[in-house]
């Protein structure tokens, strides 16, 4: 197979303590070496910046509520579309592209791994049949469990291992990579049409509260101990006022350990769960006091779900948030409650730099990044594409990069910024280093993939993104146009020591690993939990359980993941 | 004898996954629990006689022909064509209708399913007001009021009442048909209406008027007139009563609302209606979906494409608008040049003006059986059967994706639809 | 002062030609020569303007002083003067599908008919139809909810289904009659028709205004009967008569505004 | 004698069950799809039984059909024709630029036609529309 060396890149590779100095990458198999034989083709890095491949972490990218989204909206799809080369298959759409596209879209901003947000189990093949589609990245999918009937009966009734056995069972059966939390309880409540509001106010009929679904599922996911913690969108998501639910929920798995080096729970897109206030009227930002309380909890990761002020989609398996949404926008709106499982929707939105409220989302978006402290904590998304479609990171990076970027913004959003977000008094500006945390070594470590992703060290799997930035020459802080272009653009990007994309074209498609989790429990407990799935199977579900797991063969490139539960 | 157990069947949307088919060698002997047209499919393979060799028409006869022969002609015209229309897809794998895509993409043509002339105006809606739906277990486990407007299951969907919407217990729902009301709204007394707890007769093409009816006192408003589309007005404030009231409801409706005049916009209302009522309970709203993989055909042009039907890839991506690029407009305005027929038959169900077009042109058609439109083409090539003697994946009606199972082995010599594709599509690669 | 181009078409196709580049901001400050070599797509193939048209007379620097003359049939040509901005096109037939659709600016007559789909999510300029236009006038595209915004459509003849679809703004005048679904989902605008109008006129409309002067036929149930105006007035208009007003559409709620005036 | 109706075409149980057991050669098919489903009040003005040939003509074209009482009665002045080549030979093509042909509602004539012969679905097609040859 194929050597290659990068020389005289500027390195960036925190998880190697890596900061920008000049080195050479060996590549051989696919995978970095120490040395190599000779006759490596040989790519001139020098004056080029050289990090790890970018790993998204929570992206809606596939599914049966991604294709929702494209469906119903034809006018997102005339607004952008990229025909056939004699490489790359054609695409359409703006917030919600084509599967074909969003694997060139990712990997020409030298993106090499993406999770899928929110897989629900019923929907599983739908998932992994779009993932199948996605060229260009690795990838997985995070399998909900929010509403879930056994889930919920397994911790109402405080049988934490046969819930345990449960999760173990539906990761296998769904090719799930990670445990999923969705409106904990409230996507119940939602068959209904009605809503979780508090940490305590509990799922109809279930009698189980949120703050007990959530409690019980950390446990579980350390008794599995799972590559990544459980990854929660908390309750109350894009509610006035909802700060105070988020901080309480930060608090719900005191008392529990990590079975791993990481954190014990992922909580995502906080930007959408850092809103003060009790009215439209006097809404505000709290992304202060919720840096506050990530800053003095090491236990904690979040994304940032940041808002780029474009016209996107809105698609959440919290199917009440969606049903809110639209009665503000008036606009189209779909639904999907999937059954015992949980219940996403759709809806489009439009973030007008007008509007009061969307330019106070911007400005949180972009706080929680700046006042929390360590890099490693809070990771960069959009929750694509609720908060804005992906291809804008290269914007958030210069955002990060340039107070004065930032500056320019604000003087084109609505003013109320000024009072009610904390935006204008930041000064920090991200270094490249924080960049590379934020975008691919903190996913990497975050997610537990940190063996073979998110670095440059000897055994990483050679996904590799080079930048034609020179930090020397480029002043990223009054320089933000040129940093966003080039972002948006890699000069390389190299998936498995195979060169994809050069200078911000697709040279050749390659289809990624899909990664999973084979959770290994007691066999005895197994069987026993199996027993009450062939039952509710045969009473409440409407597909009949053979038909119900994910074959591995849809998969491509299946790589699994194997942990042993402590039960 | 060897049982399968847990397989789909191929016929209709409802998808049903607990068939037992039991084979005796090469012939099906049973096939437990599917209706009776799910049944005469798995036994069609015992008697309807299966063509296995390709059909070429040539000076006015046809012959047979080798799969190489057929498959070099076929890429032949889809190769030389300026406007080619694939289409068809309803009744084969999600994995076939791939392969089409990007042949379509590759020789820049059209591809369409038989969407067009079914559910088509639901997608338009959807489009325009959303969708508030949910899968059809919610249905049996939760709800307390069923509505069929426009549909009549018994006869298009027959195990749908008793797998999902009535007689199921459902978890909520544990007496079953007792714990539930059926409504029918129809132009006629269907044998659907026959068992309903109530038969609301609409006069023919006034759906909407008595949508826009209902959605206003739904919404607040008071109705002025006596009478809306032969309906009386406390009947119509009674069946908008039970909407609001119940506490899980489900309106599913069929092609009496899409093909009668307003087509989308009779959707569209009903939709709308679905949204509003949900300000006074849960309800929702689910399109019948009537060949068996329709809604997969839409679900991989969608994620593929960006567009679930009527795409024209002629610009090199997706272009797509109905009345433009779908099928009958462009057949009757004689645009197309060359016709590729994948697992369906245009003749049967085009209208006259459409198919005299496709008799015009060249047409290959790649079906398991002969059919009205083999009998107008070109080039016929014999297909084994999805879901019977294939695998391949397929979505149910409320797009819950499921994995149809192989029963039995295809005749000797039949490939499947997607190696047929696959060969054509390579073929058109090699000759540009 | 006007200079001409004039393109006469010198084939017959029944595969529609798609030419969005038959406008004045295209022509502009191109030799003849230059205008011909302009990409048309027809089928999967790109060709050149030049291949379908005879091209003759001088385009000007300026687009705002250029007018296109097509001189003759083009039923089977899609999207003239899509997008245009400025400058006028003048066609002597028949025209197919998109005519003026996005259009910004500036004017085109047509002395035939047209096909659907003609000024769709319209912005300003005028659209001047002397024939007959097909469905969705000055309608939006699929799955939009922001139809024709601003400018003018004038049809000497009828219309077919869908007239204003989602229109958030602007006039269209039908001086025959009008299809079913006129209006339908209309946010803001004006539209009159001065013949008769088939059933569902105003369809799910929010607000905005339609003037029936013809026939109207059965209204929707989700209408609410008004008082009897003398004289109206709109948005500088004056249409002398008794008129009787109705307001809806209430099937979208309670806080509805569009009303239909039919005159009496 | 004739009367005026509108023309309905749809699926139904046994065009299903006899297309996917028998195909659309068989007499089984032409039989249950080649019917013209009425009133009973409306075939008494037209003094027609169940079994009666009759024939249908729209703007479109006509065929013949076999007579047959509507279960799902009363609808005067509706007449249904399954879903098939018989429905599709008089449906409207226009789609009002939707892509969705008129296939229900088509105003028609239908009267009694002892003389007509019924086709199967193959006569029908090469009686219409000829080889492509």
């Amino acid at each position: 197979m194929s050597e290659l060396v990068l020389k005289n890149g500027i390195v960036y590779d925190p998880i190697n303590n890596v900061n920008g100095e000049k080195m050479d990458i060996l590549v051989k198999d696919g995978k970095i070496v120490e040395k190599l034989n000779g006759n490596a083709k040989t790519i001139d890095c020098s004056g080029k910046i050289v990090m790890p491949g970018g790993i998204e972490i929570h992206s809606h990218m596939a599914g049966g509520k991604v294709n929702g989204g494209r469906l119903f909206q034809p006018e997102d799809h005339v607004r952008f579309a990229m025909p056939k080369t004699k490489v790359t298959r054609s695409g359409t759409g703006f917030s919600t592209p084509t599967t074909f596209l969003t694997g060139y879209l990712y990997s020409k901003m030298g993106y090499t791994t993406g999770m899928t947000a929110a897989m629900p189990p019923l929907m599983a093949r739908h998932t992994h049949e779009e993932l199948k589609d996605i060229p260009m990245i690795d990838k997985g999918a995070y399998c909900l469990t929010d509403g879930n009937w056994f889930i919920m009966k397994y911790l109402k009734n405080g049988e934490i291992e046969k819930c345990a056995a449960y999760v173990s069972w539906l990761l296998k059966a769904t090719k799930g990579y990670v445990v999923k939390i969705t409106n904990p309880c409230g996507t119940e409540a939602w068959g209904w049409g009605k809503n979780c509001r508090s940490l305590d106010d509990p799922a109809p009929y279930f009698d189980i509260t949120p703050r007990e679904l959530v409690k019980g599922l950390v446990e579980v996911n350390e008794i599995l101990k799972l590559p990544h913690s459980v990854h929660l969108h908390a309750n109350n998501c894009g509610r006035l006022g909802n700060f105070v639910t988020t901080l309480e929920t930060f608090k719900v798995p005191n008392g529990t350990k990590p079975a791993a080096k990481r954190q014990i729970m992922h909580a995502t897109h906080i930007q959408f769960h850092s809103y003060g206030g009790d009215t439209w009227h006097n809404f505000e930002s709290k992304a202060d006091e919720i840096a506050k309380a990530v800053n003095s909890n090491k236990n904690i990761v979040i994304d940032t779900g940041t808002v780029t002020l474009d016209h996107t989609t809105t698609m959440t398996a919290d199917g009440p948030l969606e049903y809110y949404l639209q009665s503000l926008t008036h606009l189209k709106w779909m639904n999907r409650n999937v059954e015992m499982e949980t219940s996403p929707g759709i809806t489009p939105f439009i973030y007008s730099r007008k509007m009061p409220t969307a330019s106070i989302q911007w400005a949180i978006g972009l706080e929680l990044s700046l006042l929390i402290k360590d890099p490693w904590q809070v990771l960069m998304t959009t929750d694509h594409p609720n908060a804005g479609p992906f291809i804008r990171y290269p914007r958030i990076i210069a955002w990060l990069m340039s107070r004065k970027y930032r500056e320019e913004t604000a003087s084109k959003v609505h003013k109320v910024i000024y009072d009610r977000s904390t935006i204008d008094g930041i000064d920090r500006e991200y270094s490249f280093y924080d960049i590379a945390i934020v975008t691919r070594a903190g996913e990497a470590k975050a997610l537990g993939l940190s063996d073979r992703k998110g670095h440059l060290g000897v055994g990483a799997d050679a996904d590799i993104a080079v930048y034609d930035i020179n930090p020397s020459e480029i002043d990223p802080s009054r320089d933000y146009k040129e940093i966003e272009k080039k972002f948006s653009s890699a000069a390389y990007t190299i998936k498995d020591g195979e060169i994809l994309v050069k200078n911000g074209e697709i040279v050749q498609t390659r289809y990624g690993r899909t990664l999973w989790v084979n959770s290994k429990v007691d066999g005895e407990l197994e069987k026993e939990v199996m027993k009450d799935i062939e039952y509710n199977f045969k009473r409440y579900y409407s597909v009949n359980l053979a038909n119900y797991p994910v074959r591995e063969e849809v998969l491509t490139r299946s790589t699994e993941v194997t942990r042993s539960a402590s039960v | 004898m060897a049982t399968i157990t847990d397989v789909i069947c191929p016929f209709c949307g409802t998808l049903c996954d607990d068939i037992e088919v039991v084979v005796n060698g090469s012939k099906i002997e049973s096939a437990r629990h599917a209706c009776k047209i799910g049944n005469s499919k798995f036994l069609s393979i015992n008697d309807i006689p299966r063509p296995i060799k390709p059909l070429i028409r040539e000076n006015g006869a046809s012959r047979e022909a080798s799969i190489d022969e057929a498959i070099a002609k076929a890429a032949e015209i889809l190769s030389n064509s300026k406007r080619a229309l694939l289409f068809g897809w309803s009744s084969t794998s999600c994995e076939a209708t791939a392969v089409g895509i990007e042949i379509a993409e590759e020789i820049g043509g059209l591809i369409d399913g038989t969407t067009t002339v079914c559910h088509g105006p639901t997608v338009m809606a959807v489009q325009y007001v959303g969708l508030p739906s949910v899968t059809l277990g919610e249905i049996k486990n939760r709800a307390d009021l069923v509505i069929y407007w426009g549909a009549n299951p018994m006869h298009a969907h027959p195990r749908h009442l008793s797998r999902y919407s009535i007689f199921p217990r459902g978890y909520f729902r544990e007496r079953g048909q007792q714990d539930r009301e059926l409504i029918v709204v129809d132009v006629r007394k269907t044998d659907t209406a026959k068992i309903a707890n109530h038969f609301i007769q609409v006069e023919f093409g006034k759906d909407y008027e008595l949508l826009s009816a209902l959605r206003m006192i739904v919404n607040g408003g008071e109705l002025e007139e006596e009478e809306v589309a032969g309906v009386p007005k406390e009947k119509i404030i009674e069946l908008a009563d039970k909407m609001m009231n119940c506490q899980f409801g489900i309106l599913f409706f069929g092609m009496g609302l899409t093909m009668s005049p307003g087509k989308h916009r009779n959707i569209d209302n009903a939709i709308s209606l679905v949204k509003n009522l949900n300000r006074h309970t849960k309800f929702s709203i689910m399109p019948m979906r009537g060949h068996w993989n329709v809604t997969g055909f839409g679900e991989v042009m969608t994620w593929q494409t960006g567009y679930p039907f009527a795409v024209d890839f002629s610009r090199g991506y997706a272009r797509y608008n109905p009345g433009e690029t779908s099928a009958n407009d462009v057949l009757q305005r004689e645009e197309v040049d060359a016709v590729l027929v994948v697992a369906s038959d245009p003749v049967a169900h085009f209208p006259r003006k459409s198919v005299a077009h496709l008799a015009r042109v060249p047409m290959i058609t790649i079906a398991p059986h002969h059919s009205l439109t083999t009998e107008l083409s070109e080039i016929f090539i014999p297909s084994s059967m999805v879901g019977i003697e294939e695998e391949g994946t397929a979505y149910r009606m409320d797009t819950v994706p499921l994995f149809t199972r192989k029963v039995i082995d295809p005749p000797q010599g039949v490939l499947s639809d997607v190696e047929i594709l696959k060969r054509i599509l390579e073929k058109i690669r090699e000759m540009r | 002062m006007m200079t001409d181009v004039i393109l006469v078409p010198k084939v017959q196709h029944k595969i529609s030609l798609e030419a969005e580049v038959i406008k004045p901001d295209e022509f502009a400050g191109k030799t003849i020569e230059e205008i011909k070599e302009l990409p048309v797509y027809f089928g999967n193939t790109v060709q050149k303007l030049g291949d379908f048209f005879e091209v003759s007379g001088s385009a000007e620097e300026n687009a705002e002083n250029l007018r296109i003359v097509v001189e003759g049939d083009v039923s089977r040509v899609k999207r003239i003067g899509e997008g245009m901005t400025t400058g006028e096109i003048l066609v002597k037939g028949d025209v197919d599908m998109y005519l003026g659709a996005r259009m910004k600016g500036g004017r085109i007559v047509v002395e035939g008919s047209v096909d659907s789909f003609a000024g769709q999510q319209m912005r300003g300029g005028e659209i001047e139809i002397k024939g007959n236009a097909k469905d969705y006038l000055g309608g939006s595209y699929r799955g939009d909810w922001r139809g024709m915004r601003g400018g003018r459509i004038i049809v000497e003849g009828n219309a077919g289904k869908e007239v204003a679809e989602f229109m958030r703004g602007g006039e269209i005048i039908i001086k025959g009659n009008c299809d079913s679904f006129a209006g339908v989902h209309m946010k803001k605008g004006l539209v009159i028709i001065e013949g008769s109008v088939a059933e569902r006129v105003g369809a799910e409309m929010v607000g905005g205004s339609i003037i029936v002067l013809g026939e109207m036929a059965n209204l929707l149930p989700s209408f609410k009967i008004g008082e009897v105006v003398e004289g109206l007035k709109i948005d500088g208009r004056e249409f002398p008569g008794k008129f009787r007003k109705y307001i809806g559409d209430f099937a979208e709620g309670p806080s509805v505004k569009g009303v239909i005036y039919k005159r009496l | 004698m004739s009367l005026e109706v509108k023309l309905i075409t749809g699926r139904t149980l046994h065009q299903g069950a006899s297309m996917e057991r028998l195909g659309k050669e068989s007499e089984e098919y032409t039989k249950s799809v080649a019917v013209c489903e009425m009133d009973p009040a409306d075939m008494e003005k037209l003094g027609v039984k169940e079994g009666d040939i009759v024939k249908v003509a729209t703007d479109s074209g006509e065929v013949f059909l076999w007579a047959a009482k509507s279960r799902q009665a009363p609808h005067e002045g509706t007449i249904f024709i399954p879903m098939g080549p018989w429905a599709n030979a008089l449906v409207d093509a226009g789609t009002n630029s939707t892509g969705m042909p008129d296939f229900k509602g088509v105003k028609a004539r239908v009267e009694p036609a002892p003389e007509g012969k019924v086709l199967n679905a193959v006569e029908l097609v090469r009686e219409i529309y000829g080889y492509n040859y």
